[in-house]
């Protein structure tokens, strides 16, 4: 059985890597049609000819844009993701710090807004057609169809400017205690888990409602079952795929998409991160960054069909 | 506080003092100063002097928490490179200049002890004793001459690179003097050298981001993009200098975000709010507003050499339909004063208040534009938001020409490249200058026939005579008048409208004590780290 | 209280799409004893599922019970409370499931759900549980009773699967099982060992039971008293042997019809030319080895001839290649090895290669015609569709066409304006077999047709194919794993085992067939004598080598 | 997603079975797209025009909805604005609706290599977070309505492609496709007569989805700067522009964050009431 999931995994791996050889070549292809290169913008208005000529020339940007993605190519297998051209300073080191700030606000987003999604989603399926299924449906829909943009400068106004429960910035280096590090990540991750935690209850509610259809939990009422046995011990084990693939859906965004709540709370990200790199044509950096979402979003879903296999049966 | 505001007359100081003893609330007043008309708005700024005239004894320690508006990967600690607000802070807070611009404009010194010429030709540099480098070494002749001859490294990509080239050859008398010799005479040398960009570094540097300089701090950490924080240079030169324990800067690109983290007490100073969050702060206790008319703004640019800019009427006739108070009161929300087509600021001592502009006058407009039979056209005018408020501006000169059936398709443009591509190339855009400390760089920038920016092609060989001529000038009086003249030339001739200058506006709490005015831009010229204290 | 269920004038509503109400049980009363076994009789749509499942106080969503006593026991279950209802099921009354396949959670052991009962009702701590479902393994003779519980339901086979739903249905000590059609989903022979287990557990436990079920052979070996249902109400109740030797209802009458033997007219002899000949043709799924054979090989060198206007019956259990065998005649499924001549002339492998004509005059019919006639098109556009692309008929042509074919296939012309979902299963496959017409082929292909359908409807479909072979001289390939409907319209039945051909003889010779399996197939086909499940004695070394233990 | 329908009286018409929440829903929906339509000769002002000496100004007789952050009038900018994200974004998801559909149905009917490269492409496409790859094509060509709406639709083709491509392999395996297969049909014919039909209705909510995300998408670009250029608005960019007005709850940033809201509701509510067609004449 063991060998069933081995050869997936490695599969897998092997889309993932053509997979992110397409994104790395459609990037490069949407950068290099950007126009202005990144010494021209760092000069800004002093951008005289030989000005930029000259720091063309420091940067070494005068050789060809397809040697030089080839080249960040190479040393990407070496582990090096090559030198920014704004600074100089190498795109790992750049990297790394945010990295990890975004790794962190998804992380507590997902410890916080996953669990809420399933339990909302189950019990709404449980309760199917009374009034709690449809408060929460509404509110799904409700949420879904507000812009994040609303929701997060409403949850600053509300609680950092009027109440000044929670300060509006999340100045992460600052959360030296356990209480610091929840009032920083409190308004970035309430807004967030706004976000994703709709699209993932009305999935789960879907899949389970499926499940609740099948001949075996009919079975398991013929047996005397509770309701909640039957949804818990036989629904939902089987709606276990369809699950976990809408919440790997949810949580590729929470790498890439939040832009947006970065910008607002000023929560240094990658997603700004890429955002600058763009502005300044900063072609390692935005491969990087690229790079970097691509994987998750790859790792998610791979991670989300092996736990699909592992809780059926029939495919391990 | 700026205490030194062009219009303000005493008329309306009595109005203030009665209004207080009526016990007005601070909303009435504000409606009151604007109803008035008097184009001013920050009414806690008067509020601010006319309450504690006294100003408190500086209270030294506490970490000061300020935010700029636009930071990215290319921050820098190189003073050469240093290209938006965010850079000059903090190269302010790590290196000094050999001289400054104190809050009348005028020119002092810092690490220069004297400046001294006979023919504003070649200059002696005399150095301040006894000053040292953050890692202990002394401060030398040698570090002068490499900080300023590294602009004209191409490879260094320095911002000044086009000023710094009128300056021919340094020399290294002795320890502690400079000789700078250069091309033609300069009077301004001095105030010339109190750009930002020409902050003194130590001899042989290659690596900035340690921020090794002789200022009143010391960096702690730097992350391009993210944030600084810096702390206090135990033996400053300048004694009793800086009050501040730590400084920490970082960026807030979003307006209201911004604004919102100053409410809310996360950070001490929002620099450059934008003027829609200007309510929002009047409705809280414990804020202030700090307004400084430093000389920079927005132009809009009619290129003479290209159609329709080639028919004189066409300008005429849009200078007449730029209604520039209700640019100030809607686009600026009143934080500017009314421009006339001219570069030389009302903060600038060679200010010319003669020089009238344009009166609003749709009709004479319509006049010109059917002389030259381009009413009912449609002229693309190009903006964007790398140039403050121009999108807010043209859309309202855009509304005014509806009006007479005069159609300008405003095509806003991504900020990113802007002055790489549009700026000084579409037949009519708009441009945003920077402040500069002489009348004399800002006509050589942009008005002179061979100006590197001449934004509207303006070519008078007149004009260039007199610039040469009061360049040399070290008679002041003389100066004066010269340059008063060149201003009538310029908004009379040039194809560039500057409907006004653009105030900054920086809001701050109210226990920020000791930030003043600075024509070189707010934040004090981006040197008030070293003058601010925090009251308990 | 004498009788352990009393059920008086039960009725049970269902809410269709537009919100109609329709009554589908109008006043059904019947009784059970202490230890009977009664089976309910009907054709799909009858009621009888809804009726047994009633008992247990359980209606399928969209349905209510509105009416009528249910005594069970000495409780009512249409008067109790859900809570209460629970607390009965598994423990009073138990159900055996139509389809154990699907019955089963896929996701978790066998051993797990079949004690599940005695943990929600907490009858006996885990240990004893699993030692008591393992004594029911042994007593429904299934093959390693210790090492079977830990395996999971899709590791076993369909018949084990059923035998394992009724020791889930056991382990509770109920008074009464529900069987509900247990074995339909079965073959023939492993039918009979699912049949005698059921029967000897019953019978040891002297419990009451209820068997639902459309085939009556079947019903005759177990049930004491047997009641027959037609369109939710009660046509005819009595013992086993009154109703086979004098059933008093038409409707039953008809049911005891289906099963004579018909009278088989006279079909032409073995006439000179072949239609079709298909010479030791090999095929299969995975991967294809060095030798060009696949891996697995479903039908393995199979010849056979079907000449013009006779009939070839190919029967088997599942599993033996038989459709796999039609899929590779119909170039569906190309064949690895082995030449297929048609008409005189040789037929490429794949269906793509071949030309428009040869696909023409060979049509193939499909078991579900469910999924075989596309619902979201109508009835009239199914049909019309080969005449447009074959025959290239215009509007008017087809539309006179169609009706020609509705009549043929002894369908009301106002049916071509309704939607596949909206037609009976008899419906559905005339339907399915017009389109087959349409083509005006030469041979037909008729994969497990009737298979799905009731025997009653079975029978009237089979007659149709009878008397349109005679009008259109047509021939048919008929794959079934029903001998009785084979034996009805072939004139050579060939047998299939493991994908070889094991043996082919005339209908009239079933019973001297020659090869061991045929035997053993033939001699498992339920008759209506009550006894003769009891009396069937079977070569034990015969089951073990073919049967599917 | 279906929602139950006991809460709504089922009413019959022209063979369907309607609810009242989705009648109320396509109602708000058809108030909408009507705007959108005439918006031109129903505003009061021109979108340019200031009418308002102060800004972010008050509801009053004149000024229905109140002033903008420049003292412009908020009820024509709105009108005006639905005009743009409803026509814009019903123009990017039938775009992407569209090619996702087709590209998924050939991919499941073919088969094979082609399914397989499609799908990586797609997929990959998939791993670029949205907001982002707007960015990059709007820093590379400008922001225009065109360039807005392939950009929307090209965002959206993976997933329209995924989800039909899912629904047609399901189809696929069903026999009335053999037998149409072993007629000899053509692959156009299998896709437009044979499996379309059938994933229509599910494919219909899925475009309703997809509305939903762009209208949200539009708005998110704009809040980043890339969306219309002014003085045009969708009301993404009206929330955006006027957020100043925020924390004194200007009607002017109120009102589109409504009109937003209105419009996604509604059409969230639509599909999971789509009218059912009655089944149940029985034989």
């Amino acid at each position: 059985m063991k060998s069933g999931i081995l050869n997936l995994v490695l599969k897998r791996l092997a889309t993932t890597v053509v997979t992110l050889l397409i994104v790395l070549f459609a990037v490069f292809f949407a950068t290099s049609m950007l126009p202005g290169d990144t010494a021209s913008i760092l000069l800004g208005q002093a951008a005289t000819p030989e000005a930029v000529a000259g720091l063309r020339e420091a940067m070494h940007l005068n050789d060809p844009a397809i040697l030089r993605f080839l080249r960040w190519l190479f040393g990407l297998l070496h582990g090096d993701l090559g030198t920014s051209y704004a600074n100089e300073m190498p795109v790992a080191k750049l990297i790394g710090g945010r990295f990890v700030n975004t790794m962190e606000l998804a992380g507590i987003t997902t410890l916080l807004s996953v669990p809420l999604a399933l339990t909302l989603g189950i019990t709404a399926a449980m309760l199917r057609g009374s009034i709690y299924d449809r408060t929460v449906t509404i509110l799904s829909i409700g949420i879904i169809s507000v812009p994040e943009f609303m929701v997060a400068t409403l949850a600053v106004l509300v609680f950092a400017v009027y109440l000044r429960w929670l300060p509006a910035l999340s100045s992460v280096n600052e959360a030296h205690s356990l209480t610091d590090l929840v009032r920083i990540y409190a308004m970035p991750v309430i807004t967030l888990t706004f976000v994703i935690s709709a699209q993932m209850i009305r999935m789960t509610r879907a899949a389970v409602i499926e499940t609740l259809s099948t001949p075996y939990v009919e079975m398991a009422l013929l047996k005397g079952a509770s309701r909640s046995r039957m949804v818990l011990k036989h629904a939902l084990p089987n709606a276990l795929g369809p699950i976990v693939n809408a919440v790997a859906l949810s949580l590729s965004y929470l790498v890439g998409g939040v832009i947006i709540v970065e910008t607002i709370f000023n929560y240094p990200g990658i997603a700004k991160l890429m955002v600058d790199a763009v502005a300044t044509r900063d072609l390692p950096l935005i491969q990087s960054c690229a790079m970097i979402f691509c994987l998750g979003y790859l790792l998610l879903i791979t991670a989300a069909d092996i736990i699909a296999i592992m809780s059926n049966p029939r495919l391990r | 506080m700026t205490d030194k505001i062009t219009n303000w007359t005493s008329a309306d100081d009595a109005m203030v003092e009665n209004a207080i003893r009526r016990g007005a609330s601070r909303r009435e007043l504000l409606k009151m100063l604007l109803a008035g008309g008097a184009a001013f708005a920050a009414s806690s700024m008067v509020l601010g002097r006319a309450t504690n005239a006294v100003a408190a004894t500086p209270v030294s320690g506490g970490t000061f928490k300020a935010a700029g508006w636009s930071s990215s990967t290319a921050d820098t600690l190189d003073p050469a490179k240093a290209s938006l607000s965010t850079d000059y802070v903090r190269c302010c807070s790590l290196y000094n200049r050999l001289t400054f611009l104190d809050k009348d404009g005028v020119t002092q010194m810092e690490l220069a002890e004297s400046f001294d010429s006979k023919d504003a030709k070649t200059w002696t540099v005399k150095l301040r004793k006894g000053v040292t480098f953050h890692d202990g070494k002394d401060l030398t002749a040698d570090d002068v001459v490499f900080s300023m001859k590294r602009h004209l490294d191409p490879t260094v990509g320095s911002k000044v690179a086009k000023i710094a080239a009128q300056m021919t050859g340094f020399k290294a008398v002795d320890k502690s003097t400079v000789e700078i010799t250069l091309a033609d005479p300069n009077a301004d040398l001095p105030t010339i050298l109190a750009l930002h960009h020409f902050m003194i570094v130590q001899d042989g540097t290659t690596d900035f981001s340690k921020g090794n300089g002789t200022g009143a701090f010391v960096l702690q950490t730097f992350e391009p993009g993210v944030r600084s924080v810096v702390t206090k240079n135990k033996n400053y030169w300048k004694s009793g200098k800086p009050h501040l324990d730590s400084f920490e800067f970082i960026a807030i690109s979003d307006d209201s975000a911004r604004v919102n983290a100053l409410l809310s007490g996360d950070i001490n100073f929002a620099a450059s709010i934008n003027p829609r969050s200007m309510k929002l702060l009047d409705s809280q206790q414990g804020f202030e507003l700090s307004k400084t008319t430093s000389g920079n703004y927005t132009d809009l640019n009619i290129r003479l050499d290209m159609d329709p800019g080639k028919k004189a009427d066409f300008v005429a006739g849009m200078k007449y339909l730029v209604n520039r108070e209700q640019i100030v009161k809607s686009a600026l929300r009143g934080l500017g004063e009314v421009g006339n087509d001219q570069p030389v600021s009302p903060a600038n001592v060679f200010h010319n208040p003669d020089v009238k502009p344009k009166a609003f006058d749709p009709d004479k407009a319509k006049f010109h534009f059917q002389k030259v039979g381009l009413l009912g056209q449609s002229i693309p005018v190009v903006a964007s938001d790398a140039a403050t408020s121009s999108i807010d501006m043209a859309v309202i000169i855009q509304a005014a020409g509806a009006e007479i059936g005069m159609k300008l398709d405003v095509q806003r443009v991504p900020s990113d490249g802007y002055w790489d591509n549009y700026w000084l190339k579409a037949p009519i855009h708009f441009g945003n200058i920077n402040p500069r400390p002489t009348p004399d760089i800002l006509f050589s920038l942009l008005y002179a026939s061979n100006a590197p920016w001449n934004e509207s092609q303006y070519k008078s060989p007149k004009f260039d005579k007199l610039l040469v001529e009061a360049r040399g000038l070290l008679d002041q009086a003389k100066r004066k008048e010269i340059y008063g003249q060149m201003q009538s030339m310029v908004s009379e001739e040039a194809g560039t409208i500057i409907p006004a200058y653009i105030s900054n506006v920086d809001a701050l709490s109210s226990k920020v004590k000791g930030l003043e005015a600075n024509p070189l831009g707010g934040m004090m010229g981006y040197a008030m780290a070293e003058y601010l204290w925090l009251e308990a | 209280m004498s009788n352990l269920v009393e059920v008086r004038n039960l009725r049970i509503e269902a809410t269709t799409d537009a919100g109609r109400v329709v009554d589908i049980i109008k006043g059904v009363s019947l009784d059970i004893a202490d230890g009977e076994i009664i089976a309910l009789i009907g054709e799909s749509g009858s009621g009888k599922t809804t009726v047994a499942l009633s008992l247990m106080g359980h209606a399928r969503p969209g349905c209510r019970i509105t009416g009528g006593a249910i005594n069970v026991n000495g409780k009512d279950m249409a008067a109790l409370s859900e809570k209460e209802r629970a607390k009965l099921r598994g423990t009073d009354i138990a159900y055996v499931p139509q389809s154990a396949a699907a019955s089963f959670n896929p996701a978790s052991t066998i051993m797990e759900q079949v004690i599940e009962v005695t943990r929600i009702h907490k009858l006996m701590p885990p240990e004893q549980a699993r030692k008591r479902a393992v004594e029911l393994f042994r007593a429904l003779s299934l093959p390693d009773p210790d090492g079977i519980g830990a395996r999971y339901p899709h590791q076993v086979s369909g018949g084990q699967l059923q035998r394992l739903s009724a020791a889930m249905a056991l382990i509770g000590d109920p008074k009464l099982v529900i069987f509900d059609e247990p074995t339909t989903a079965l073959d023939v022979t492993t039918q009979i060992d699912v049949l005698k287990a059921f029967k000897s557990v019953m019978r040891a436990g002297g419990i009451a039971g209820v068997y639902v079920s459309h085939d009556l052979a079947v019903v005759a070996q177990i049930a004491d008293r047997i009641v027959v249902l037609k369109g939710g109400e009660v046509q005819e109740t009595g013992t086993t042997a009154q109703i086979l030797s004098g059933a008093q209802h038409p409707y039953t009458r008809e049911l005891l019809a289906a099963f004579e033997p018909k009278p088989r007219q006279a079909q032409a002899e073995a006439s000179a030319n072949q239609l079709l000949r298909i010479d030791n043709v090999t095929a299969g799924y995975g991967a294809v080895r060095e030798d060009g054979l696949p891996l697995i090989r479903a039908v393995n060198s199979v010849s056979l001839v079907v000449e013009k206007g006779r009939n070839l019956g190919v029967i088997g259990e599942s599993g033996c290649g038989k459709s796999t065998l039609a899929r590779v005649i119909a170039g569906i499924h190309p064949a690895a090895a082995g030449d297929i001549v048609f008409d005189g002339k040789e037929l490429q492998r794949a269906a793509g290669n071949r030309s428009q004509d040869q696909l023409r005059e060979m049509q193939i019919v499909f078991q579900y015609a469910d999924t075989a006639l596309n619902p979201a098109k109508p009835v009239e556009d199914i049909i019309a569709r080969p005449l447009a692309f074959y025959h290239r008929l215009d509007r008017q042509a087809r539309s006179k066409r169609v009706d020609e074919l509705l009549d043929m296939v002894r369908l009301p012309k106002t049916l071509r304006y309704r939607h596949p979902s909206e037609l009976s299963g008899g419906q559905k496959q005339r339907v399915n077999f017009a389109r087959a017409l349409a083509a005006n082929p030469k041979l037909i292909i008729c994969d497990e047709i009737t298979s799905a359908l009731d025997t009653v409807v079975a029978s009237a479909v089979i007659e149709l194919l009878k008397e349109l072979q005679r009008e259109l001289g047509l021939s048919y390939i008929f794959i079934s794993h029903d001998l009785s409907v084979v034996e009805a319209i072939c004139d050579d039945i060939m047998v299939m085992y493991n994908g070889e051909r094991v043996e082919q003889i005339t209908p009239d010779k079933v019973n001297a067939a020659t090869h061991p399996y045929s035997k053993l197939l033939f001699s498992s086909v339920p008759k209506l004598d009550p006894t003769w499940l009891d009396g069937l004695v079977r070569d034990p070394e015969l089951v073990s080598q073919y049967g599917h233990r | 997603m279906t929602m139950t329908r006991a809460a709504a009286s089922g009413r019959s018409f022209l063979g369907h079975s309607y609810n009242l929440v989705g009648v109320i829903a396509s109602l708000v929906i058809l108030a909408w797209t009507l705007i959108a339509i005439f918006a031109p000769y129903i505003i009061p002002h021109s979108i340019g025009d200031i009418v308002d000496d102060d800004y972010f100004g008050p509801m009053r007789q004149g000024l229905w909805l109140g002033s903008d952050y420049l003292g412009r009038d908020m009820l024509s900018r709105v009108l005006m604005g639905a005009r743009y994200t409803v026509g814009i974004s019903l123009a990017a998801v039938a775009i992407s609706c569209f090619s996702g559909v087709v590209l998924g149905m050939i991919a499941a009917v073919t088969g094979g290599w082609l399914d397989t490269c499609l799908s990586r492409f797609l997929d990959a496409m998939n791993s670029i977070p949205s907001k982002l790859f707007g960015l990059v094509v709007v820093a590379a060509v400008g922001s225009s309505i065109p360039v807005l709406i392939l950009t929307l639709a090209v965002i959206y083709i993976p997933g329209a492609y995924r989800f039909a491509r899912a629904l047609a392999v399901n189809i696929n395996t069903m026999d009335f496709m053999t037998v149409a297969r072993v007629r000899g049909e053509s692959t156009i014919y299998l896709i437009g007569s044979e499996i379309l039909p059938n994933i229509i209705r599910p494919v219909l909510a899925d475009f309703g989805l997809r509305f939903v995300f762009i209208v949200l998408l539009l708005s998110g670009l704009s809040f980043l700067g890339l969306g219309l250029q002014p003085p045009l608005a969708d009301w993404g960019a009206l929330v955006r522009e006027n957020i100043g007005g925020l924390p004194f709850a200007a009607p002017a940033v109120i009102v589109p964050s409504l009109a937003i809201a209105s419009l996604t509701i509604s059409v969230n509510l639509l599909i999971d009431n789509l009218p059912k067609k009655i089944r149940d004449r029985d034989a």
